[in-house]
């Protein structure tokens, strides 16, 4: 019942949601989504984080982790709020369409 | 696997009282908020109302479920289903009384006692704004989605408040477990004051008291803060396009969370199961006078009786009454049920205050309850935890 | 029990995860995002992560999301336009692609980490949240202030550009 | 199709086409309010820009309940149409058959016993007491407090008890006649009335106890749907809303009708012009006509109760028996009506909204040749977009039940 | 009350309810009009003014014929003359001229005939819900 799961299995998920989430970020063209695919890679780092401090028996992966979700915060804040600033000037969310800088 | 059963059976009877409670809450609101505005409530469906709940259930299973054409059907069906688990979830955490003993088992009266009990509460309440976003987005109805927009602002903006409210009698328990936090109440100061974190020396917590309820009023969206389905402005807000069973998910959601927030409010600042003053002073015998009280007042109404049918009714509740005080007594029940009977009491009247002040307030306007948040609210529970950290080290040097 | 519950939640972060890449509407593709937070959550209690598991639900599906989900209904966003410009090669050569270079690197990754006794539900209860506050206000207090320097400045900076976006 | 992403794109595909970044206008959402909506007293629509939740413009929409009364008049005799302006404003009926009464009674010159003045008087100030208490307890409820609509309306039982005492009619009294009162004032009136009105003043306390200093009251109301005073005159704002903004002009002091000069009374004025000084006013009307039904109730003075001309009013049921005169005007007032002589009139009363004026143009015959009313409603509500436009959604709410319309009374 | 009517030339009402204004009329109690049906000019258009500091009353009047059946909109002078000319226009269809938002008020846009007019018919129908069935 107690099968324990290997470290590695951990770290493959790791590996896959941090695949998916760079997927998203170069094929999706849609800011919002691709600012979601960033949280998505960040989530998946987080995992890595976790597991090796579970494997070391150290909490400092913890800490780690801890910071990046505060990071995440503060970056979700400011950019939803660029989002929101972009979609009034140009009334689009398609990325392409705002590449350029000048008006 | 006695493990598995004992929590199953647990299980049955939280569940099977919850929902009980929360028919029974809605008929008590109807009541006391039609006595405050001089009316009768729900008055013809047994007496004096009493089988309203069924009939209403009842109405609400068979009515016709419409799903308008223009709603994106996932996310639609899967709204009030999400609101209602995740209401009922965060039950499993409450403990409702101390250990006890049945049948050679030592268990706790509480679901689940995580020794992060109050982050899972925090984690489900703050994931509880989903459900209401997603109805108010699916509806594809304009005053829905104001619902829906409103609600996540408001509950993101009053989950800081709440959160920093608990923080305080956390700091003076030293636990995230909620059923050691209700043991460290136990006791009282100079034998007489209980040792609640509303009372605690050196720092009373009726500040975060009051923070944490009028967030839980805003978390639940109740008057004053219901703006996100503000009939009068916004028609029924985010569940203006839904009726029958996921209409009634969503009304069981709010009374839901009413019960889990006030039930958090006991726990953590009430003492939980807890008596008003110490067992060694007769506390345990209030439960019994109370019910034998109320039980001599009917049987005395019923010698004199006001309308002719009070003569029999009256005196029949009357010896009920009396016999639910003669259970308290029973040696073999008390153990569990005075506990409950605390709990219990202390719950409901926090949720009478929620009803209460449904009948009183007007409400609020949705930038004024942004500002209340976040320049009123979250500045005093702020102060307050300071100065509760302040005292907690300077005391526990 | 814990290869069970690491394969369930495994795959429902798996499957999130990609409903957050395919999905065209925003919306679904924020939730989805909460999928696989919700799926991560019960991961790290299976590590021994109480407090992470708890900041999880709380900070990034309780507030970072509902955040996302209310901008995207704030700016009633669509769903993408088909790609017009875009070949289809991508579609029929990237996910063949995908499946192998995510294959290639479980390889690398399983050959790599040496084989420890694994991972078992119980056995590390360093993650509690007196173990975290401990450290963060010991050894990595300032990495801790410096953060809330970080937040104070975002929400700074948040707050002039939504008042700009006011005006 | 049945997705919202149709609606959505929609949507973003007219923002694109819209002018982006000029003033914001890049977001707007249209939102239809009414004409069924729990807040619009009646089928009023409200078609509202919104930005977030700001009102960028607000354009209405009325005639929902047109049914053409105007019209009507035209082919009814005088007296007929006494039942008519009933219809137009449900809330104070005796008020528009008061100022229907006048504005004929002008027209033939008839001289009105003291005592069927100072009943109407009566009647009509206990009409703008039902109609404060409605506007009181549905401008409560709009804001939130549920259980001051149910207080109000335990006192406005009492006034369409007596009400039904007079006329045997609660809503659509008709009781103010051409020529004095429809019926003879049913034993024990005094009694009854007294007993409300000495009741009364002590409800008010506790309504004003339930909300005058509340703060989420003042929070909701001080401030909101503020606009000019000389903008209210020109929008065409009367009554309350007038008095609220500082101008002390009510129609009972400045054209004394009905002996209403003979009345001790205060019209109270507010200088701030917002909800809550429309609120204030009314509620100190509430008092005031109080103070005028005690005195109309103790000074009531004896006599007659319908004025001497027998051409015009139904004679007695007695006098029909005995008197051939009697019976004779009887029938003929019956079959035909009375005549008018020709002229026009332009009569105006304080109805509990403002300025009620029925302008009659008679061509000598039995009917009416033209009857218009300016009914305060209708006139109030032009106000409106001016006071909430760039405020909130929940202030259109406030300023919707500050105005206290009636639909009916708009559209007639 | 009764007061006297002004007769006022229909070309330059807009003028003359100006300088009325400034003299301290500053409300506009109501525009209406009535139909002389045979006679002619047929309409009246009756403009009823309030002066609150005088405590004065005026009415005014403009003849104007049934075709065209037009005069200036006062809007200009009072705003609230919107609403009250376009209860005009609708049920007597007299149009303004320089109104700013003619449009029917209180009846559909669809509707058929000015019902004030005294030779709109009163009696029958002209259009019946059965009608609608058999088309549909």
């Amino acid at each position: 019942m107690t099968t324990a799961v290997p470290l590695s299995w951990y770290l493959i998920l790791s590996a896959i949601l941090f695949g998916l989430g760079v997927a998203g970020f170069v094929f999706r063209r849609n800011i919002i989504t691709v600012f979601m695919s960033i949280e998505l890679m960040l989530n998946a780092v987080n995992l890595s984080f976790v597991a090796f401090s579970y494997q070391l028996r150290q909490t400092d992966g913890h800490i780690y982790t801890f910071f990046v979700m505060v990071v995440a915060a503060a970056e979700a804040a400011v950019g939803l709020a660029i989002i929101l600033t972009v979609f009034k000037n140009r009334a689009t969310l398609e990325i392409d369409e705002v590449s350029d800088l000048k008006n | 696997m006695n493990f598995f059963l004992l929590s199953l059976l647990k299980a049955a009877v939280v569940a099977g009282a919850l929902l009980f409670t929360l028919a029974y809450l809605q008929w008590v609101e109807r009541k006391v908020i039609a006595h405050i505005q001089i009316r009768m409530g729900p008055s013809r469906v047994g007496p004096h109302g009493l089988l309203q709940p069924v009939a209403d259930i009842i109405k609400l299973l068979t009515k016709e479920d419409l799903i308008p054409p223009y709603v994106n059907k996932f996310f639609y069906m899967f709204a009030p289903f999400l609101a209602i688990t995740l209401a009922l979830t965060s039950i499993a955490v409450i403990p409702f009384g101390p250990e006890i003993e049945i049948f050679g088992v030592r268990t706790r009266m509480q679901l689940a006692d995580l020794n992060i009990g109050v982050l899972f509460i925090l984690g489900i309440s703050s994931v509880g704004v989903y459900g209401i976003v997603l109805a108010g987005w699916s509806s594809n109805n304009k005053y829905a989605l104001l619902g829906g927009l409103r609600s996540s602002a408001q509950m993101i903006s009053y989950e800081l408040p709440m959160a920093l409210a608990i923080v305080a009698p956390l700091l003076l328990a030293n636990t995230l477990s909620l059923g050691e936090l209700v043991e460290k109440q136990g006791g009282a100061f100079l034998g007489v004051v209980p040792r609640w974190h509303v009372f605690q020396m050196p720092f009373p917590q009726v500040v975060s008291l009051i923070v944490f309820l009028i967030a839980g009023f805003a978390e639940t969206n109740r008057i004053p803060f219901d703006l996100p389905e503000a009939e009068n402005e916004l028609v029924a807000g985010f569940h203006t396009e839904y009726s029958s069973m996921k209409f009634a998910s969503f009304f069981m959601a709010e009374y839901a969370n009413m019960i889990t927030i006030c039930s958090m409010a006991t726990v953590l600042f009430l003492g939980g199961w807890q008596p008003l003053w110490p067992a060694a002073l007769g506390s345990s015998y209030v439960p019994s006078l109370l019910f034998a009280g109320a039980a001599a007042v009917m049987i005395y109404h019923g010698l004199h009786p006001a309308r002719p049918k009070d003569r029999y009714t009256l005196p029949a509740a009357g010896v009920v009454f009396l016999l639910i005080a003669g259970v308290f007594l029973l040696p073999p029940l008390r153990p569990f049920l005075i506990p409950v009977f605390w709990f219990a009491s202390k719950t409901g009247f926090l949720l009478f205050v929620f009803i209460w002040v449904r009948g009183t307030l007007p409400r609020f306007r949705y930038d004024q309850l942004m500002r209340f948040a976040w320049g009123f609210l979250f500045p005093v529970a702020m102060l307050n935890l300071l100065a509760t950290a302040l005292v907690v080290a300077l005391v526990s040097r | 029990m814990d290869i069970f519950l690491f394969i369930l939640f495994a795959s429902i972060a798996v499957f999130c995860a990609v409903n957050v890449v395919v999905q065209t509407h925003p919306i679904t593709s924020a939730l989805s995002l909460v999928g696989v937070m919700g799926a991560l959550a019960v991961l790290y209690l299976l590590l021994g992560a109480e407090f992470i598991a708890a900041a999880q639900i709380v900070v990034y599906a309780g507030a970072i999301m509902v955040l996302f989900v209310f901008v995207i209904m704030l700016l009633n966003a669509g769903g993408e336009a088909k790609s017009a410009g875009r070949s289809q090669m991508v579609r029929w050569l990237g996910i063949p692609l995908f499946t192998i270079f995510i294959g290639l690197l479980s390889y690398i990754v399983q050959r790599s980490v040496p084989a420890g006794p694994g991972v078992s539900f119980g056995q590390f209860t360093g993650g509690t949240p007196r173990d975290v506050g401990r450290l963060l206000f010991t050894q990595y207090l300032l990495p801790f202030e410096a953060t809330s320097v970080l937040v104070l400045i975002a929400i700074l900076g948040a707050v002039v550009l939504a008042r700009k976006e006011i005006e | 199709m049945s997705d919202p992403e149709h609606l959505s794109e929609t949507v973003t595909a007219a923002l694109r086409e819209a002018p982006a970044g000029e003033g914001g206008s890049a977001r707007r959402m249209t939102l239809n309010m009414g004409p069924q909506h729990p807040s619009t007293h009646g089928v009023l629509r409200v078609m509202l820009e919104l930005e977030g939740e700001t009102i960028h413009t607000a354009r209405l929409d009325i005639g929902f309940l047109h049914t053409g009364i105007e019209k009507e008049f035209e082919v009814k005799t005088w007296q007929q149409g006494v039942p008519l302006t009933d219809r137009v404003d449900y809330l104070a009926c005796l008020s528009n058959n008061l100022c229907y009464a006048l504005a004929i009674e002008k027209l033939l010159e008839l001289e009105i016993p003291p005592k069927a003045q100072w009943m109407r008087v009566m009647l009509v100030e206990l009409t703008r007491l039902n109609s404060h208490l409605v506007w009181l307890g549905t401008h409560a409820l709009d804001v939130g407090a549920m259980s001051v609509f149910l207080y109000c309306m335990r006192e406005r039982e009492d006034i369409l008890r007596i009400f039904e005492a007079f006329s045997g009619q609660r809503l659509m009294t008709s009781y103010i006649r051409i020529g004095g009162l429809a019926l003879e004032p049913p034993r024990g009136w005094d009694q009854a009335v007294r007993r409300f009105i000495d009741a009364f003043p002590s409800k008010v306390d506790e309504y004003e106890s339930l909300l005058t200093r509340n703060p989420i009251w003042l929070e909701r109301t001080r401030g909101v749907a503020v606009v000019p005073v000389a903008d209210l005159l020109d929008l065409g704002v009367t009554g309350p809303c007038i008095r609220a903004a500082g101008i002390g002009w009510d129609i009972r002091k400045s054209e004394p009708y009905s002996s209403y000069d003979k009345f001790d009374f205060e019209v109270p004025v507010a200088a701030e012009g917002d909800v809550y000084a429309r609120y204030q006013v009314r509620v100190e009307e509430m008092r005031q006509s109080a103070r005028i039904v005690k005195q109309a109730l103790e000074g009531m003075p004896e006599g007659p109760w319908q004025a001497d001309a027998p051409h015009v009013v139904l004679p007695d049921r007695e006098k029909m028996k005995t008197q051939m005169e009697a019976l004779i005007y009887h029938f003929k007032i019956v079959t035909e009506g009375f005549l008018v002589p020709q002229g026009e009139v332009y009569q105006t009363v304080e109805s509990p909204r403002g300025e009620l004026g029925y302008y009659v143009v008679s061509d000598g015959t039995a009917r009416p040749f033209r009857v218009h009313m300016r009914t305060p409603s209708f006139g109030n509500l032009q106000g409106l977009p001016a006071m909430i436009e760039g405020r909130l959604l929940a202030d259109t709410i406030a300023a919707m039940g500050s105005l206290d319309f009636v639909l009916g009374d708009v559209d007639r | 009350m009764i007061q006297d009517t002004e007769i006022v030339d229909a070309a330059r009402i807009v003028e003359f309810c100006q300088s009325l204004k400034d003299q301290g009329f500053e409300r506009l109690a109501s525009v209406t009009a009535v139909d002389r049906h045979p006679a002619e000019p047929r309409f009246e258009v009756v403009y009823h003014i309030h002066s609150i500091e005088h405590n004065q009353r005026r009415r005014l009047k403009c003849r104007i014929p049934s075709t065209p059946a037009e005069i200036d909109s006062v809007v200009s002078v009072w705003r609230s003359a919107n609403w009250y000319e376009r209860e005009v226009f609708d049920l007597f269809g007299i149009s303004f001229r320089a109104h700013p938002d003619l449009r029917r008020i209180m009846l559909p846009d669809d509707w058929d005939g000015h019902p004030l007019r005294k030779d709109y018919p009163v009696h029958g129908h002209r259009y019946s819900y059965k009608d609608e069935e058999g088309a549909g």
